[in-house]
């Protein structure tokens, strides 16, 4: 983990849990880490990937994905539809170069305030010891260097 | 055929394969209207051209230039920038000047692999691996070669473009409605579409033109289309589970490819107006699998053996993510 | 399918017909079992409650081998449920307590021997047959279908308690030995006691209490009418088959309950040789359950009705049927 | 040389392929380098992709000739499945590929090299364009020239989906088949394309044949190099286009032998030189020597002059009649008068027209069976057919679920880079002497060399067939730059 | 950066809340930098408040909207669950249209949770940011006005369904009251007393059963199933299959005597749950509303051999008609009360309590029809032989209930069930009764004071969960006998209970098709399979689809006066819909642009409240906007981008996303760089 490195993390929350969750974490004054700045869906099955990839490509070093829990989905049963598209937009990401671990799903109750603040600090930490999501990766760089040759 | 009074033309390609070239002769007799109507100052695969001549225009003096290709090396930004000086309206022509195209996959790859993968090969006797030096010391002097960028970057990577003609290549009664179109805009007939428009292409996706059925999708797995005993001539290709990219492809090719039986390769880009090609095709597959459990939901997702590939074959250079990367590489 | 096969001691000697009928009836079922070498003793019963590490590594250095031999299959196969229980119980204590784990591998490494624990599957022959070759596959097999054999379907307490790796349906009241039987063509009975012990190691420190347990079990057969009881462990057969003379003369009763292994009644079924099954082995007679099959299979209707058709009367008030699914 | 450093790399970049001519203390050449700056990397970034879409990606190497590529490309992943595709599909494949050598060659005759003769080397080069031969021959001639290109690419279409970048060959055969009705089409073009290319040899006698300065010029010295050549032949040595072994002459006629694909490398190998992107294939067998020709170099060439040479004749009879005529005239096998593939690029027309029509009238080309499903495990293929301007080889590596894990390629021009680059070595010193450096001509000169070779670096770069752009720079012993001649596209 | 900048003039308004978040977040600084370093982004004023939910606070930002001509307002102070209405109506006040104003939750999302007081103003910031470049994409919405049908339909014609039914049809509505079985009356019918008042069942039931079947409001389709559901809130379409009754209903008397002439007699596992039986024309029961008789034709000899008609010969009417065909009908109402009620746990899937093998062995149900006067035995409590009476009987509490192997929770109903029957059995047997429970929950009226009694009369209670009941006698006295093997945890052994009779006092179930009927009618189910209310405390006769309700043991198990109070709260939940004449719904909801829709098809089974409908001729989809929910999975789903929401549209998330990135100030790590210095320092 680089040295006092804050990662700047995006949070996708479901209007009727996760979010209330998060209020409820606030009535409860519990602490978490403040890296994630939460974004208000109304359900994880509006979350359209290119919102990740969009954080992910404006400076976001990860993206959290919050939901109702499986069978509790506020629209029956959207959230799957948020499973399965982080599924496949991680082995994707992958592929490009970027660690999967840097989007996150997770499911809160709107009673688990305390769940989805250890989470977010879960994922923060999980985001520290990765270090910051910097373009070009590492291994283009040599190349990159070249560059510095050619007048723009 | 250097009559004055009529507006200069111009067509170049960089980092392509020359296809857009052969979909423009493809309009056949139109192209003698073109010859007619404008002075083709710089066309390579019609004609000789005098290039020097392109060096010492005034700027803005070529009216169109078709720019096809993308920015592989130093000299394709060369020519991206003189031309963007020298023309009008410049456009960006077919798949790999708008979005890279298929070369845009090396962006997943760094030149060191990609020399590697080329001048280690297993035909190739090289014992002490050489590989192509931008400078080389030979006895009778010194040879230089331009520099390979890290990454295929895209016209619009480099200079502004004025419009994008998607496809890979464009199907040629594109190009003739889209020169229709100028030739009427310069007649006075007719006023040019908006800076930044795409031209040549349909407001929907490639679904519009496909004629196979298509009904409720539900994909319980995903397959190669090799491995399809029957492949069924009239049922939507996706839901006998191979992948393709129609949903998400702007339409405007007439949906040659699944009316042959093969899938849609995405040629055309995201719909206009779509933002990312591979999320709107991400989305909309995993939002049809057939499944609530991670396990199975995994097990499906195996069919996909390329997900970056398969989402993103022409899209990649101009990906959201991609381009966050060039933007931070490319220059 | 192939398995690991850990065979155990006792297979070896007094359940011989276990493993005679088990080798007979394995190519029907394409059953492909590899001996882990130079397995040892499991540890039996008591071991366990004497001695914990000592008991561990006894049976780690089984698990061991296994490890070791596993190649493609890391299933270990064993139709002893003694032998079953402890392998499990080995595993699974291991892979939750790794000081535990720790120590059985400090002991294994004098034989330059480890083992990592989860890496092998611990599974009995009932469990395979039923879940992996499955009670439809065998209803296929069957060629001399063993109709009006009225069998009581014993499990005894090891092979479903305590059910670590969550191998049986229900393991308070498990059914699906019924259900094999049932596809063997032979009738269950009603037997309550199924998981009740059959005396185990108690036959060696107190025959009285062993002869109790044994009576409860072969009085429960008896008062429901079955001709043979059917066991999946030696040491279950061996209690109640061996015993079973000296309990009737404890108890002066004169109870007749054959106790066969599930194999032995698959092979008949499967139309093979009693003697190749090893039958004729065991101390209580088998032939009249054995010639009544012989008898039914020339006329199925001589099967006599079960004694629950018997209990259900017209007047009074009706029973409720069997549940959709449920084999009986 | 400092000089040369500071060179800004960009203004000194215009161009694409450029030639390096440097003279020794009397002025004479010491050397000459023809570089291709240009690379996309497809062995590299196909790697990863499932292999049936290679027919598709690699499609894309190359705008001019992706019907070879995806020909390959199904071949190789056939192979890679160990699947034989069913005679109707091998027949498509086939007829698919005839009808896209008409259009190619047809092409390249009339709108690239056709300019030289039609309108005279001598001719402003304003003129020698297709257009000027348009002007020149009348409009007839260039409606025929436009029908033939569309009569191909409607025959592509129909069998390939798409005129440019076809897409239905799948690994095992065709995503689909065609009808009787599409069956009759593509018969009467055909029908049409034979009469068309006996007219383009017809027009190709009068006009170079009766020629005399053209047939000294073809002739001559200056465009004649003694190499080995290669090319694909059926099982009676006769040319195929789609399928075979590659036969392998030497520069005296002998046939050193046919290799099936697989073998590829046991014949071929590559040399890589620092000041080029493009790699320098060569006999394995014979070794390299350098940029000489004979029969100690591995050098060899693959245009339709070496397939005529590498073979023993034609498969349909009008253009076996052709064939023979062509080596009565240049004097017997091998003709290494490299100008005079033109003309052998005719009769291939004139055979590809032919192949068009026995196919299209073939009783199983309407056949429904034209996929057999894969059931081996995939694993690793080769698959070879004879682009127009030379040998293709695909070959990939696949893990088992058919996932590409490696890829490598010898696409046709390259096959004829270094022969291209000994003709302009052999132009240079024909017409640098003591230091006096005829300019004029010069390039046209160099530009007629290699244009027999009709290159299309599309394949390795992107420039297409005859338009070569060049730069040639001419440079002292003392490393002053005597003369920069260029020619843009 | 997205270029739809500075074309909107936005004021931003930053809440202390008191000290809740000015504690924390340097609130000046936030709308100082806002009003400098958002400039160019639009923000023309930026203020802080003490309270901004205040009178004071809100007038604040109507004169703003008035005077400084604001076209967006951001408000940064606690969650929009709170507050977003407030600050709309505030909006709205001014003239400014509610959904242009946005609310970033710096109090929950940044003051209460964060410690760090710098890091804390940084956060706030961002949000800010975020939000101001995410009001730029709001459009003026309003809300969609629908109007409500008088009618509704209540499913179910069990005690809460009743109890709806009529209290609707009293204010002059219209009900369709909908039962499957051949009458209403539900579970209730079938129990002899209830507790703890043990007044009898029948007698409290039957008047109600008969005022809804002669209500003149009230329109009786019995022995018919719900087969589709169309349309949403003020105007359902529900098809109803009236299933075939081979009865004439406009002949029939109900006399009885097709009933008392058939010849076929079979098992009634229906009402009499398999104890006694019935014949293949039968009424369930003497007190059947309606009194018409239903022709069982899975059992009829008719139609089981072609022959036979008794029922038709002797009927006085000619009422019998075996033409009669299933009969299908379409209802419009503009509410739904979904009273489905609950299926008996099975107890014959815990084998080793013996049900099902053991016949002196019964469930709840049937012990109640046994105690029904009107039941099989009359009354008589008596063995399965039908004659002998017990002289101990077990009764085995939480069968099925508060037990992971099958259901984890309480039944509710179970405990006060069980000290009803131990009286019974004292009162009419005076034979031995023990109880086996694992805890007595007596928490309602009286509740409790029954359980004393019960204990006075000296039945017996045996703490602890029975492991098995067998007929395998092993000790003296237990021949013949049903052992109940048990650890008495109280006296901390194991016990043996030699009884002649066991009871199980089986759990509540959903209902086997409850997941069909949800998916059908476009609700949720609880992971346990009850209907999901839109709020367990504060909501729990509603759904989360407008204009469906929930009564009764359909949302979980209840006893007969919660049922009939949800009854009755649900018909008041309609009433009030109905009297409002109009529903006005939040505005938040997608659309498709059918000019890009590619017909592909790939939304059409993504909506689970069936929203999305194709249209085969224009190979197009459509979105029903009264039915879409606005959760924006098919926004986010479409392949060809054709499909829009409101309120959550791409434009404005991305935009959030930029802004929050702080993008918009060039300088993505704002507060992540002075946080870094912090950790340094």
């Amino acid at each position: 983990m680089e040295n006092g490195f804050e990662p700047v993390l995006i949070g996708f929350t479901c209007n009727w849990c996760s979010y209330r969750a998060a209020d409820l974490a606030g009535t409860s004054r519990i602490k978490y880490s403040p890296n994630v700045r939460l974004i208000r869906l109304m359900c994880s099955g509006r979350l359209d990937p290119t919102f990740v990839l969009k954080a992910l490509a404006s400076g976001a070093d990860g993206v959290l994905i919050t939901g109702c829990h499986p069978g509790e989905c506020h629209y029956l049963e959207q959230n799957y539809k948020a499973l399965r598209r982080v599924a496949l937009l991680k082995r994707t990401i992958q592929q490009m170069g970027i660690d999967p671990q840097r989007v996150k799903l997770v499911w809160a109750s709107a009673a688990e305030g305390m769940h989805l603040a250890r989470e977010i600090t879960k994922f923060v930490d999980e985001m520290k010891a990765l270090g910051p999501l910097d373009w070009p990766t590492a291994r283009l760089r040599p190349a990159h260097r070249e560059l510095q040759k050619v007048p723009a | 055929m250097t009559q004055n009074g009529k507006p200069k033309f111009a067509m170049y390609w960089a980092a392509g394969c020359g296809g857009c070239e052969i979909a423009v002769l493809n309009i056949h007799e139109k192209i003698l209207e073109v010859d007619a109507n404008f002075e083709v100052v710089f066309w390579p695969v019609a004609m000789d051209a005098k290039y020097k001549d392109v060096d010492a225009m005034e700027d803005g003096e070529i009216y169109l230039t078709l720019f096809n290709g993308g920015i592989r090396n130093a000299e394709n930004e060369h020519l991206a920038r003189l031309l963007r000086r020298k023309s009008q309206v410049l456009v960006a022509f077919g798949s790999c000047a708008i979005e890279g195209c298929i070369p845009g996959l090396a962006n997943l790859s760094s030149p060191e692999q990609i020399f590697e993968a080329v001048y280690r090969s297993p035909s190739t006797v090289n014992e002490d691996g050489r590989v192509p030096q931008y400078v080389t010391q030979v006895p009778e002097g010194e040879l230089h070669l331009p520099i390979f960028y890290p990454t295929l970057r895209t016209l619009q990577d480099v200079v502004d473009v004025d419009y994008f003609i998607p496809g890979c290549p464009p199907e040629s009664h594109q190009i003739a409605a889209v020169i229709d179109a100028v030739l009427a805009a310069l007649s006075g007939k007719a006023e040019l579409p908006p800076t930044g428009a795409f031209l040549g292409v349909g407001d929907s996706t490639v679904c519009d033109e496909c004629p196979r059925q298509r009904n409720v999708k539900h994909i319980k797995q995903f397959m190669r289309i090799q491995e399809v005993e029957h492949i069924d001539p009239d049922l939507c290709l996706l839901e006998q589970g191979i992948l393709c990219s129609g949903p998400a492809t702007a339409s405007g090719c007439q949906g040659k490819c699944p009316i042959a039986g093969a899938p849609c390769v995405g040629c055309y880009g995201p719909a206009v107006g779509a933002l990312d090609q591979g999320a709107r095709l991400m989305t909309a597959l995993a939002s049809v699998i057939d499944s609530k459990d991670p396990t199975e939901i995994d097990r499906i997702l195996d069919g996909i053996v390329d997900p970056a590939g398969s989402f993103y074959r022409f899209g990649l250079a101009r990906s959201m993510l991609r381009t966050a990367w060039v933007a931070e590489n490319g220059r | 399918m192939r398995y690991l096969f850990y065979p155990g001691c006792s297979m070896q000697r007094t359940a011989r017909p276990y493993l005679d009928s088990l080798h007979a009836i394995q190519e029907t079922l394409e059953l492909e079992l590899e001996e882990v070498h130079d397995w040892n003793c499991c540890g039996a019963t008591e071991y366990m409650s004497i001695y914990r590490l000592p008991a561990f590594a006894l049976i780690g250095r089984n698990l061991a081998l296994a490890q070791q031999q596993a190649n493609g299959s890391s299933t270990v196969m064993a139709a002893c449920s003694a032998c079953y229980l402890n392998l499990s119980k080995t595993d699974h204590y291991m892979r939750e307590d790794s000081q535990l784990s720790q120590d059985v591998n400090t002991a294994l490494q004098a034989g330059g021997l480890r083992y990592d624990p989860g890496t092998i599957a611990v599974r009995h022959l009932l469990d395979v047959i039923l879940n992996d070759i499955g009670v439809e596959r065998i209803r296929e097999l069957v060629t001399r279908p063993l109709t009006g054999l009225r069998v009581a379907a014993y499990y005894g307490c090891m092979i479903v308690r305590p059910d670590l790796e969550h191998r049986w349906e229900n393991p308070e009241y498990p059914t699906a030995l019924e259900g094999l039987m049932t596809a063997l063509g032979a009738e269950v009975v009603d037997f309550p006691l199924k998981t009740h012990c059959c005396g185990g190691h108690m036959t060696q420190i107190s025959p009285e209490t062993a002869y109790e347990l044994i009576r409860r079990l072969v009085h429960g057969a008896a008062l429901y009418e079955a001709d043979v009881l059917v066991t999946v462990c030696p040491m279950c057969q061996l209690n109640l088959d061996a015993y079973q003379v000296e309990m009737n003369k404890h108890f002066k009763t004169d109870y007749e309950i054959p106790i066969l292994f599930v194999t032995q009644l698959m092979g008949l079924a499967f139309g093979k040789d009693p003697d190749e099954l090893g039958l004729g082995r065991e101390f209580v007679d088998s032939g009249p359950a054995l010639a009544k099959i012989g008898l039914a299979a020339l006329d199925d209707e001589q099967a006599p009705p079960s004694p629950r058709k018997k209990r259900k009367k017209e007047e009074g008030l009706p029973m409720p049927p069997p549940m959709e699914g449920e084999l009986r | 040389m400092t000089e040369r450093i500071t060179i800004d790399p960009i203004t000194r970049l215009e161009g694409h392929g450029k030639i390096e001519i440097f003279l020794d203390d009397e002025g004479n050449v010491a050397n000459t380098y023809f570089q291709i700056p240009e690379l996309r990397g497809f062995e590299r970034f196909c790697v990863g992709r499932p292999v049936e879409e290679m027919p598709v990606l690699t499609n894309r190497i190359c705008g001019v000739c992706p019907e070879a590529h995806h020909m390959a490309a199904a071949k190789a992943a056939d192979a890679v499945y160990k699947v034989v595709p069913p005679p109707t599909a091998k027949k498509l494949r086939e007829l698919l590929y005839s009808a896209f050598y008409v259009t190619d060659h047809t092409t390249h005759f009339y709108a690239l090299s056709g300019p030289d003769f039609v309108m005279g080397p001598q001719a402003p080069v304003a003129e020698r364009n297709i257009l000027g031969v348009i002007h020149k021959v009348g409009l007839e001639i260039g409606g025929k020239v436009i029908q033939a290109r569309r009569y191909g690419h409607e025959v592509i279409e129909i069998i390939g989906g798409r005129k440019v970048h076809p897409c239905t060959s799948i690994p095992g055969g065709q995503t689909r088949g065609i009808n009787e009705e599409e069956r009759t089409a593509i018969e009467k073009m055909g029908r049409w394309a034979i009469e068309f290319a006996q007219f383009s040899l017809q027009l190709f006698a009068d006009i170079v044949l009766g020629n005399q300065e053209y047939l000294d010029l073809i002739l001559g010295d200056i465009y004649t190099h003694r190499m080995h050549y290669i090319g694909t032949v059926d099982e009676n040595n006769h040319v195929n286009f789609y399928d075979g072994l590659v036969s392998v002459v030497d520069p005296n006629g002998r046939r050193l032998g046919k290799y099936a694909p697989e073998e590829y490398r046991d014949w071929i190998a590559e040399r890589v030189e620092p000041w080029t992107y493009l790699k320098f294939p060569y006999l394995r067998k014979v070794g390299w020597k350098g940029f000489v020709g004979g029969e100690d170099s591995g050098i060899y060439s693959a245009t339709p002059l070496s397939r005529l040479n590498a073979a023993d004749g034609m498969a349909t009879p009008l253009a076996q009649e052709q064939y023979e005529r062509f080596f009565e005239t240049l004097g017997g096998k091998p003709v290494h008068q490299q100008l005079a593939a033109h003309w052998a690029r005719l009769i291939e027309l004139l055979y590809a027209a032919e192949r068009w029509v026995e196919l299209a009238t073939d009783p199983e080309i309407t056949g429904d069976n034209f996929r057999t499903v894969p059931t081996e495990t995939p694993s690793e293929g080769v698959g070879i057919v004879e682009a127009p301007r030379g040998t293709l080889t695909h070959h990939y590596w696949t893990d088992p679920r058919g996932v590409l894990t490696q890829v490598n390629l010898i696409v046709g021009t390259t096959n004829n880079y270094a022969p291209i680059s000994m003709s302009i070595k052999k132009a240079a010193e024909n017409l640098i002497t003591k230091g006096t450096v005829v300019t004029e001509g010069l390039l046209n000169m160099v530009e007629m060399a290699f244009r027999s070779y009709d290159p299309c670096f599309g394949c390795a770069t992107h420039s297409l067939p005859g338009q070569m752009p060049l730069e040639v720079k001419i440079t002292d012993a003392r490393g002053e730059t005597v003369e920069v001649l260029r020619q843009y596209c | 950066m997205s270029e739809k900048n500075a074309r909107e003039r936005i004021g931003v308004y930053v809440c202390h809340c008191g000290t809740n978040i000015a504690g924390v977040v340097d609130v000046k600084e936030v709308a100082r930098w806002a009003t400098e370093r958002l400039a160019n982004r639009g923000v023309v004023v930026a203020r802080d408040d003490k309270f901004m939910c205040s009178s004071l606070g809100q007038e604040l930002i109507e004169s703003d909207i008035e005077k400084l001509g604001l076209t967006r307002v951001v408000v940064a102070a606690c969650s929009p669950h709170l507050h977003e209405k407030t600050f709309r109506a505030a909006c709205a006040r001014a003239g400014l249209n509610p959904y242009l104003c946005e609310m970033a939750s710096i109090r929950e999302q940044v003051s209460w949770v964060t410690a760090d007081k710098q890091v804390a103003t940084q956060k706030a910031k961002a949000m800010i940011s975020g939000a101001v470049e995410r009001v730029h994409y709001h459009v003026p919405l309003e809300p969609l006005r629908v109007p409500i049908n008088e009618a509704t339909l209540v499913v179910g014609g069990g005690i809460a369904g009743i109890q709806a039914a009529l209290e609707i049809a009293n204010t002059g509505h219209p009900v369709y009251l909908v039962e499957r079985d051949p009458s209403i009356g539900g579970h209730m019918a079938q129990f002899d007393k209830t507790f703890p008042t043990l007044d009898c069942a029948a007698c409290i039931l039957t008047p109600r059963m008969s005022e809804a079947g002669s209500h003149p409001n009230i329109h009786l389709l019995t022995w018919s199933e719900v087969e589709k559901v169309d349309g949403s809130v003020g105007s359902f379409s529900v098809a109803v299959r009236k299933k075939a009754r081979y009865v004439n209903t406009d002949l029939c008397t109900g006399c009885g005597i097709c009933v008392e002439k058939c010849p076929k007699k079979v098992i009634d596992s229906e009402f009499e749950v398999g104890i006694a039986y019935r014949k293949a024309v039968y009424t369930p029961f003497a007190q059947a509303v309606p009194r018409y008789p239903v022709v069982d034709d899975l059992n009829c000899i008719y139609f089981e051999k072609g022959t036979c008609k008794a029922c038709e010969k002797f009927c006085p009417t000619n009422a019998i008609d075996f033409e009669q065909q299933d009969e299908l009908i379409t209802l419009e109402v503009g509410n739904i009360i979904l009273a489905t009620g609950f299926d008996l746990f099975d107890a014959r899937r815990i084998p080793q309590y013996g049900y099902g093998r053991l016949a002196n062995i019964f469930t709840s149900l049937e012990f109640e029809r046994m105690c029904n006067a009107a039941g099989p035995t009359e009354g008589a409590i008596v063995l399965r032989d039908g004659r002998t009476a017990p002289r101990s009987v077990g009764i085995i509490h939480c069968v099925g209930s508060r037990d992971r192997n099958y259901n984890p929770y309480c039944s509710a109903i179970c405990c006060m069930q069980s000290l009803k029957f131990a009286h019974l059995l004292h009162e009419r047997t005076g034979a031995k009764v023990y109880n086996f429970y694992i805890d007595i929950r007596t928490p309602g009226k009286d509740f409790d004071e029954f359980y004393q009694r019960v204990l006075e009369e000296g039945t017996l209670f045996v703490r602890g969960k029975v492991a098995e009941v067998t007929d395998a006698a092993r000790l003296l006295g237990e021949e013949g006998k049903l052992i109940i093997q048990v650890e008495d945890t109280l006296v901390g052994r194991q016990r043996r209970i030699p009884v002649d009779m066991v009871i199980l006092s089986a759990g509540l179930e959903p209902r086997r098709d409850a997941d069909e009927v949800a998916r059908q009618f476009g609700i949720s189910c609880s992971s346990a399979g009850w209907f999901t209310e839109k709020h367990p405390k504060l909501d729990p006769v509603s759904t989360m689809t407008e204009g469906l309700f929930v009564a009764g043991c359909a949302s979980g198990p209840k006893d007969i006066p919660a049922s009939v109070a949800q009854g009755s709260a649900a018909a008041a939940r309609v009433i009030s819909y109905i009297e409002q004449g109009e529903l006005s719904l939040e505005p938040v909801r997608a659309f498709i642009e059918a000019a890009k829709c590619s017909g592909c098809r790939i939304c059409n089974d993504l909506c689970p409240f069936n929203a999305i409908t194709f249209d085969e001729q224009l190979v197009v989809s459509e979105i029903t906007t009264a039915l879409c929910q606005g959760c924006g999975t098919c926004v986010a789903a479409c392949p060809a981008g054709a499909i829009s929401g409101t309120g959550f549209s791409d434009e404005q998330v991305l935009a959030q996303i930029e802004g929050l990135l702080m993008l918009n100030v060039g300088d993505p790590t704002a507060f992540v760089g002075s946080h870094a210095e912090l950790v340094e320092a």
